[in-house]
């Protein structure tokens, strides 16, 4: 496998990643096989619907997982270094001090026993060895740095008392206690209005701006990838089927699954030619119960026989985009004139 | 839950040796006293209490022979008067003098409806009680009632300070209930006197060094609760008790087993009984109830529940009562002269009946006995526990078949074994629960309680007996033995045929 | 807070007034006169009617009934019929000990589920999860009274061990610490499985929670996401529990009392009931209840003390 | 966009009797709880125990044998003999039916009367549900011994009596239990779906709650059938249970106590019995709980 | 003219917060707080909001699902709420509705096929022995086999289940179906397939919809006519072509600012707003949107605006702002 090159050096790079879940005698392969790259001070968006591993990924790279499920494979490179050879402890200083996360509900992600102000406060304890009131002092400046009003009564909140949005104010403010390389932050506006989820993007967006930090947005949002990122990795069942700068991914489609998606999102900005939307047949496979060969395949209107049989690989253009499927390969079968990003009708 | 108590005083006994003087004796016992109120309470750990605080005028040896107490001698004037002399120089704990005016005020409260004391029955044949002089008593009775000094020398004549009298009504004035006052603060004239009560935990009396008579030798008794046969065991080996009352007939063979510690037999007046409603339908046919006593095998039920503790009852009152005759012949355990007599009676086949008991341990187990044995001639027994306030109620009401029940003969005289427990005016709850009916045993009963004429009396409990055993209104079983784990450290302990401990003389080995 | 618990307090009143109606009725379903009992096996009926007079008993009922609520709004439970003694002195006499009976009980048992139950919940499916969860479900289908017996037969009565007698603890009886001993581990044994189970499976479920990631994402260290993090969220069921084990516990108290021939509430009541006290049972029924009541908002407050996210008000 | 992408894929077996299947998924996750297997197992031979035990014992429950009695175990008696010379194991096998029948009895009663009164508290609400729950928080707070002393008494000493007594008693735990589903059921949209479609109050209390809050209630049954045979026994203990000579172990346990001293095996049997069929219920319980749990994967 | 199929007036739905000593109701949630609009045979009319705006509970309050505090919901010309229960259980076949969540929309414990015939038989719609056949035949038409009748609603996919949701509501041949977030919770490409279904049944059974929802996306592309809520008011309503390309409302304005368009070539000038939603408990007086809206003036806090049209204004379409004509003139601007 290769990297994107790039006139950036990433900061991260996750190669051949393999996480699965062993429950009963039966493997579930959630992550298989994903790679990507996260350039210095850039922003990465994962998307894919839901179950296809996007989360697994980032709980992986920060070896979140617990029992039953088990990294099985690849190189998480931060800064040059391997993740998955740390020890615990190196992890645990790692976490929330250079690699930071954010939770996709901020309902639940916050401990409701501890003040606001507790629950930052100890990044800095843990992190920089201070006391509770310096750090509880640090957690109002945070406060403030992520545009919560009157700080100085929010830091003695209990989550319960603050809304959705200034929920995961906090969560970001927590997350980027220690000034963080690297943000993931895993569906952080899902659970949002539109009008809140404008609000966190926009701080996001200034905060990189301000800290120059990098960031893995996952997301199921395309509309959110297209506003924040600077590259995508699309996944489906566990793998990454095409990855590019946002741009090119927008108009440039490759990858089937990645038209269909593009293709079956009714936009509010404009109207659609067809009354019907196009859609992707069928439903994604369990992941107990994989295609053999490519995983779209059996909804794919492209797929030929190949399809079926092999799985593709992830190849790389001389952009640095990548892209799994195999009408792009040498050994592609099926209809030789097929042009998938050309069926875009969005 | 027997009815209960009454006294006696000094004789030989196992007092042979002498132990140190003073110490403090424990007594673990079943239960709580009620009240320290003789006249208020009618259950044996009270007595046992009481009998420590209060003297009454007589006093039963262990033999049930009277002897002076309070009074130094008695006579019938007439009649319906007795006199009693009472002796002299006698002082109440409080300082008070035991004289006439205190007897009175005494047997007044006792028969005082607002009192409503649970041990009037033994004194409501007096009509007034006079004063003679400051050491002289008559009591006049209703009827002539030879029993009377029998009945005084019970438990509940123990004679209270007239002062803690007098207090004791004004505390009713204000809303007290009866006897709380005396329970408080329980004065007598007896060889020990009050300390605490704790309610539930223990009661602690200490001698009363200004006793009339010879002070007793322990420093202190202390009374303390353990519900648990178990238990009280556990805390005669450790040491904690020096008695514990009483044993169960099950335990027996373990206190034996066990060094420093033995059993202590005391026959008893008790009466175990299993009686036939007899106004119910079989039992009011004389042949079954015959048959049913003949049936089951009373050695068996001794041997087998009570641990061999006591003797097989012939009638309804015991060796040592006034009015036993030895003559007298019960009904033998004979199984094929039983099932004889059932067909006689109509019943070859057996009939269905239910045995009402209360949850008694003892008596459950004699009632699962007779069940078995009664299966054998064919009678299907149903056993029905029922827990005692009901039990009594039922019984009482007379909606039993077969019940099973006890009777002491406190008083030690067959007067109090025989008149509430078969005389028809007596049915119900007055003791007569097999509700028999028999004109001669009632007249039988009335003269024999009247004649003042100690061996026309004997002759007439000869012939009541004779008349009980042949209706038999009641399976008789046993007369119970009364059991007490004792530790060797404890000298001269004797316990009353009325299941009263006797602790005038008990001293405690160290 | 403040509003909450009077709230809470308010709303014992008509709990309570249920309580005094069902006791009342109850006593007086039962059959068995308390004079009748009072005066035993042998009695005059004038007798019996001249101590039902003096009882009150020929009173309506719901005349009784009135009588007695007026008196108990002031304080006054009325005297034993048994020892004419007053309702209060029999009670107050006994309360310690069946409050301490059930605090100490409650102590141990939370004492030690709580620890059995974070051993459990950490080394999951390890060994001693296993054992501990074995030894817990012993200790929940163990009769007390039986329990209890078997410890007296152990450790009162005591066995040759060797050199050692293991009767170390006494059989009956409140106060000392030996006489302490065997009726609070009677007592709090189930309990104790209880509560381990209960953290347990709690632990277990907050383990699982996104705060939980959230703490590990953040650095923190697996001994502190225990103890910090989980733990007082796993209380908060727990609480609840312990609350309602405390109502289980007094009506336990009434075997463990009997066997250990502790003289508390619990022997107070079966007592009284057997002698038709009625003063006395519906003074003890009420205290029971109160108890039972005041331990439950004290719960409620510790719940809500504990889980911020209910409102305080 | 979604709040939360939800796709599950859909099973592609065969066509099959979806009862037998979801029974079988059941069985599978139920049948990987050892314990509760052997708890199951333990359940059905105890049930196998009081049918045909009572034919297969080698002596009569209540044939006293005075000459013999607290004989300790021997090959002849194999848990000894008890104060009326009767033998234990004999008596112990005569019992199983016994505790089995209060256990399910009482459980019955009190399950009966508690989701009745659960789900009318919880479908109504309001007032219906305030008088509801303080009448269960009376029956909370008073003490259960005097209520089963007032029915035995009232009623008479019998099984039957105490049966209804401890049923009596946790009516308030089912009560609660199916309450609170009820709460949480009758919030889901498919209660407004076929409110929406003119059910009646009865369709969906007994189509669509009472089906829905069984889980619950089955998993507090099987454990509340171990409680009520403890209460049960704690009461005999105190006397107030079966009548004598019926071999129930509570009471064979009562009479046991006095023997401590001589013969510790007439209290131990009875209890080791008791302890064992209520931890196979609590087993069974805690397996079911898990395997009727959705969160429990399979 | 269409025919006027239902008319929602000044509905209310206020739920009581209990509280103080005694339990007693101290205030309200005023969820929904006086709504007034029309839907006509035949078309689709969207709701859309924020989160806790009152979407739903209209939604339940036109089929008393919860019942009402106030108003008037006249369906066909009957003002339902003045039904009795039995009457209300009988006029229940001609309102359906379909949920969001597609696990919990479903009795777990039914098949397919006994969710179907249970509400045939409640609404007596389908003769018995006629009814395994239009079990048939629903399942076709929401594009599931019939083979899969006999299954748990476990052993279907989300979109499936949301289908079965569909074929119930069908089952009794409504006029009226609610769609309340009938699509939010599924995946996007199976949005789109659920999408196409419900266009599909409109065309051939002539339903009418009103369908809630919080992605403007969809509704843009479902509806005819577009209500904007914001806190249990209605802000906006009309066309919704008029709605989205000339939004009146600054509100409306900010809304659909705040969608993110997935065109990274887009850029929009995005409204960003101050703070969040305040509580229905104590809505603000005046226009509620003043708290957070960029144009507010004094007389924003204390005049509630009516919804009315400017002339400009394309016909039906009207909004709540005091200003929306200055502000579409330029000559109001957003205050600092
Ligand atoms: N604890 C677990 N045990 C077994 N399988 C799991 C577990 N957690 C996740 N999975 C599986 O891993 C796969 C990927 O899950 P993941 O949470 O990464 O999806 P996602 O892309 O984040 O979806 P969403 O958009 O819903 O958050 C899913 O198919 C899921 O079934
Ligand atoms: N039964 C109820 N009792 C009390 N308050 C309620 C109830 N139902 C809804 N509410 C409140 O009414 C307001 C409106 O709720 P509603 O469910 O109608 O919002 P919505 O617009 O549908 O929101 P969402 O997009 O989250 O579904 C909310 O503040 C909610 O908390
Ligand atoms: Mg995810
Ligand atoms: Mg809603
Ligand atoms: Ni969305």
């Amino acid at each position: 496998m290769t990297t994107i090159v790039n006139d950036n050096q990433p900061i991260l790079e996750v190669r051949d990643l393999r996480t699965s879940f062993f429950t009963g005698n039966v493997e579930v392969k959630a992550v298989d096989g994903v790679n990507f790259s996260v350039p210095k001070g850039k922003t990465l968006g994962i998307v894919g619907e839901s179950g296809s591993g996007k989360s697994i990924t980032s709980l992986s790279i920060l070896r979140l997982i617990q029992n039953p499920g088990k990294v099985v494979g690849g190189e998480v490179v931060f800064k040059g270094k391997n993740l998955l050879e740390k020890s615990e402890a190196q992890m645990r200083k790692i976490r929330g001090n250079e690699i930071s996360m954010i939770f996709q509900e901020p309902m639940t992600s916050l401990n409701p026993v501890y003040t606001v102000g507790q629950q930052i406060g100890e990044a800095f304890q843990i992190h920089e060895g201070l006391g509770k009131k310096k750090a509880i002092e640090r957690s109002i400046e945070m406060l403030k740095l992520v545009g919560i009003p009157s700080p100085e009564k929010r830091v003695h909140q209990y989550p319960h008392e603050l809304s959705g949005g200034m929920r995961q104010r906090v969560m970001i403010a927590m997350a980027l206690a220690c000034n963080p390389e690297l943000l993931i932050a895993d569906e952080p506006t899902t659970a949002l209005d539109v009008t809140i989820q404008a609000q966190i993007l926009e701080l996001m967006k200034d905060l990189q701006d301000r800290l120059g930090m990098s960031i893995i947005m996952i997301t199921h949002d395309l509309g959110v990838v297209a506003e924040t990122c600077d590259y995508v990795a699309v996944m489906y069942c566990g793998k990454v089927i095409e990855y590019a700068q946002v741009d090119e991914l927008f108009k440039n489609p490759r990858h089937p699954y990645t038209v269909g998606l593009l293709n079956s999102l009714p936009r509010h900005d404009i109207d659609l030619e067809d009354e019907e939307l196009s859609v992707i047949k069928g439903s994604v496979p369990s992941p107990t119960d994989l295609p053999k060969g490519c995983r779209f395949a059996p909804r794919c209107p492209h797929a030929s026989d190949i399809c079926a049989l092999r799985l593709p690989n992830l190849e790389e253009d001389e952009n640095g985009n990548q892209i799994r499927c195999w009408i792009y390969s040498e050994e592609w079968d099926g209809d030789p004139e097929v042009n998938v990003h050309a069926e875009r009708t969005t | 839950n027997e009815p209960d108590s009454a006294e006696a005083p000094v004789e030989d006994g196992e007092v042979t040796e002498e132990g140190a003087a003073g110490g403090d004796l424990v007594v673990a016992n079943l239960s709580d006293a009620v009240a320290i109120d003789p006249q208020a309470s009618n259950d044996t750990p009270s007595s046992n209490v009481a009998y420590n605080i209060y003297e009454a005028l007589v006093v039963q040896d262990e033999n049930m022979e009277l002897q002076p107490g309070l009074a130094e001698s008695w006579e019938p004037i007439d009649d319906t008067t007795w006199e009693f002399k009472l002796r002299e120089g006698v002082k109440f704990h409080d300082g008070s003098d035991f004289n006439a005016d205190v007897v009175k005020a005494n047997i007044d409260r006792i028969l005082d409806p607002a009192i409503a004391s649970p041990r009037s029955f033994l004194y409501d044949m007096i009509t007034e009680v006079q004063v003679v002089d400051p050491y002289t008593v008559r009591f006049v009775t209703e009827y002539p009632f030879a029993p009377l000094p029998a009945h005084l020398a019970h438990n509940g004549g123990g004679m209270i300070s007239a002062e803690l009298i007098a207090a004791d009504y004004a505390a009713m004035e204000a809303g007290a209930e009866p006897g709380s006052e005396i329970s408080k603060n329980p004065i007598g004239t007896g060889f020990f006197k009050f300390e605490s009560w704790s309610p539930g935990t223990e009661i602690k009396l200490v001698r009363n060094d200004d006793y009339w008579g010879e002070p007793a030798k322990l420093d202190s008794v202390t009374f303390k609760v353990v519900p648990e046969g178990l238990t009280r065991i556990a805390e005669l080996e450790t040491g904690v008790a020096h008695i514990s009352d009483p044993l169960s007939p099950s335990d027996v063979t373990r206190v034996e087993a066990t060094d420093g510690m033995y059993v202590n037999r005391q026959e008893s007046v008790a009466l175990t009984y299993m009686g036939f409603n007899t106004q119910k339908e079989p039992f009011d046919n004389k042949l079954v109830r015959q048959a049913i006593s003949m049936a089951i095998d009373k050695n068996g039920i001794i041997e087998g529940i009570y641990d061999g503790a006591g003797i097989p009852a012939v009638g309804p009152i015991a060796p040592q009562v006034f009015g036993y005759d030895e003559s007298v012949t019960g009904i033998e355990y004979d199984v094929e002269a039983a099932k004889a007599l059932l067909a006689e009676a109509g019943y070859a086949d057996g009939f269905s009946t239910t045995l009402l008991t209360n949850d008694n341990r003892e008596r459950v187990d004699a009632a699962t006995y007779i069940q078995a044995q009664l299966a054998e001639i064919g009678i299907d027994v149903q056993i029905e526990v029922l827990e005692w306030g009901a039990y009594l109620e039922q019984t009482a009401a007379g909606n039993h078949e077969m019940v099973m029940l006890g009777w002491t003969t406190v008083t030690g005289d067959a007067d109090y074994g025989m008149y509430p427990l078969f005389h028809s005016s007596n049915h119900g709850e007055s003791g007569n629960r097999t509700f028999i009916s028999n004109p001669e045993l009632d007249e039988v009963l009335v003269e024999a309680r009247q004649n003042p004429d100690p061996a026309e009396r004997l002759a007439l409990y000869k012939q009541a007996q004779e008349i009980l055993v042949d209706e038999a209104p009641m399976f008789y079983i046993h007369h119970q033995e009364y059991l007490l784990g004792v530790s060797d450290k404890v000298k001269g302990l004797w316990q009353h045929p009325t299941q009263i401990l006797m602790l005038h003389d008990v001293t405690l080995e160290q | 807070m403040f509003t909450f618990i009077v709230r809470r307090l308010i709303q014992t009143i008509p709990v309570l007034i249920g309580v005094t109606i069902l006791t009342f009725s109850l006593m007086h379903l039962i059959p068995g006169d308390p004079a009748q009992i009072l005066a035993g096996e042998s009695a005059s009926p004038q007798q019996i009617e001249q101590m039902r007079e003096r009882l009150g008993l020929n009173d309506p009922i719901p005349v009784q009934y009135f009588t007695y609520l007026g008196n108990a709004l002031q304080g006054d439970l009325g005297d034993s019929i048994r020892s004419g003694r007053a309702v209060t002195e029999e009670i107050s006499s006994r309360f310690w000990v069946t409050v301490e009976l059930a605090i100490y009980s409650t102590i141990l048992s939370v004492f030690i589920g709580l620890i059995a139950g974070i051993i459990s919940a950490t080394k999951r499916y390890t060994l001693s999860d296993t054992l501990i969860m074995i030894v817990a479900l012993f200790g929940l289908s163990m009769p007390n009274f039986w329990l209890g017996l078997m410890l007296i037969q152990w450790f009162a009565i005591g066995m040759d061990i060797g050199p050692i007698n293991t009767g170390w603890f006494s059989a009956s009886g409140w106060g000392s610490w030996q006489q302490v001993v065997l009726p609070v581990l009677t007592l709090g044994t189930a309990g104790a499985a209880i509560v381990a189970r209960m953290t347990r499976s709690s632990m277990l479920e907050v383990i699982d929670q996104d705060y939980i990631r959230t703490a590990r994402a953040k650095g923190v260290k697996q001994r502190v996401v225990i103890y910090r993090h989980a733990l007082k969220n796993a209380l908060i069921p727990v609480v609840t529990v312990v609350g309602l084990q405390f109502g289980a516990l007094l009506g336990g108290a009434v075997l463990t009392e009997t066997v250990f021939a502790i003289n508390g509430l619990g022997r107070l009541i079966i007592d009284a009931i057997r002698a038709r006290d009625f003063p006395v049972v519906q003074g003890t029924v009420l205290v029971f209840s109160l108890l039972f009541v005041l331990v439950n908002l004290l719960v409620d407050i510790a719940y809500r003390l504990l889980n911020k996210r209910i409102d305080l008000d | 966009m979604s709040e939360q992408a939800i796709n599950k894929s859909p099973l592609s077996s065969p066509p099959q009797n979806p009862r037998i299947q979801s029974w079988k998924n059941f069985y599978g996750k139920f049948r990987k709880n050892k314990a509760a297997m052997v708890g199951g197992f333990l359940i059905i031979f105890f049930i196998l125990v009081a049918i045909v035990g009572p034919y297969v014992t080698p002596f009569e429950p209540n044939t006293q044998n005075h000459l013999n009695k607290l004989a300790a175990p021997s090959a002849e008696h194999w848990f000894g003999t008890d104060h009326h010379g009767r033998d234990i194991f004999t008596r112990i096998i005569h019992g199983m039916s016994i505790t089995l029948y209060v256990g399910l009895l009482s459980v019955f009663i009190g399950a009966t009367i508690g989701v009745f009164l659960g789900v009318i508290s919880g479908y109504y609400g309001k007032r219906v549900d305030a008088i509801i729950m303080r009448c269960m928080d009376v029956l909370l707070a008073f003490p259960g011994i005097l209520l089963a002393l007032a029915i035995v008494s009232v009623l008479g000493g019998s099984l039957t009596n105490v049966i209804i007594a401890v049923g009596i008693f946790s009516i308030p735990v089912f009560a609660r239990i199916v309450r609170g589903s009820t709460l949480a059921v009758r919030k889901l949209e498919y209660i407004d779906a076929v409110k929406a479609l003119g059910a009646s109050d009865f369709r969906i209390i007994f189509k669509h709650i009472l089906p829905n809050v069984t889980s619950p209630l089955i998993v507090q049954a099987t454990l509340s059938i171990a409680t009520s045979i403890l209460t049960a026994s704690g009461l005999s203990f105190l006397g107030m249970g079966a009548q004598p000579p019926t071999p129930e172990w509570g009471a064979m346990l009562s009479d046991g106590r006095n023997y401590m001293w001589d013969a510790p095996h007439v209290a131990f049997f009875p209890g080791i019995a008791i302890v064992i069929v209520v931890l196979a219920f609590n087993i069974f319980g805690d397996g079911l709980r898990d395997a009727l749990d959705p969160k429990t994967k399979n | 003219m269409q025919k006027e199929l239902l008319k929602v007036n000044d509905l209310k739905q206020y739920f009581p917060i209990k509280g103080g000593l005694l339990g007693r109701t101290v205030n309200h949630v005023k969820a929904v707080d006086g709504v007034t609009f029309t839907v006509y045979e035949g078309e689709t009319v969207s709701i859309v909001g924020e989160s806790g705006c009152g979407k739903s509970t209209t939604g339940r309050a036109i089929l008393r699902l919860d019942e009402p505090t106030s108003g008037e919901v006249v369906f066909e010309g009957e003002d339902l709420l003045a039904l009795n229960k039995s009457q209300m259980r009988k006029k229940r076949k001609d309102l359906q509705i379909i949920f969001q969540d597609p696990y919990a929309s479903i009795n777990p414990r039914q098949t397919v096929r006994q969710v179907l015939e249970e509400a045939m038989e409640i609404q007596n719609v389908v003769p018995r022995e006629q009814r395994a056949e239009r079990i048939r035949e629903l399942m076709e038409t929401v594009g599931l086999g019939p083979h899969q009748a006999d299954r748990f609603p476990h052993e279907f996919s989300g979109g499936q289940r949301q289908r079965i949701g569909i074929a119930r509501a069908l089952s009794v041949n409504p006029k009226l179906i609610v769609c309340d977030e009938a699509v939010s919770a599924l995946d996007v490409s199976i949005q789109a397939q659920v999408i196409n279904l419900l266009k599909k049944l409109q065309r051939e059974f002539k339903l009418t919809y009103l369908f809630i929802s919080h992605d403007l996306g969809v509704v843009r592309h479902i509806s005819d006519r577009v209500i904007v809520m914001y806190l249990g008011r209605i802000v906006e309503i009309g066309d919704k072509k008029s709605v989205f390309d000339n939004p009146q409302h600054p509100y409306t304005k900010a809304l659909l600012s705040a969608i993110p368009v997935p065109d990274p070539a887009h850029k929009s000038e995005r409204i960003l707003l101050k703070g969040d939603v305040p509580s229905p408990i104590d809505p603000p007086q005046g226009c509620r949107f003043h708290t957070r809206c960029p144009f507010a003036t004094e007389k924003c806090k204390t005049e509630t605006p009516e919804l009315h049209a400017e002339d400009y204004m394309k016909e039906g379409h009207l909004a709540a702002c005091h200003y929306m004509g200055e502000i579409e003139s330029g000559e109001h601007k957003a205050q600092n």
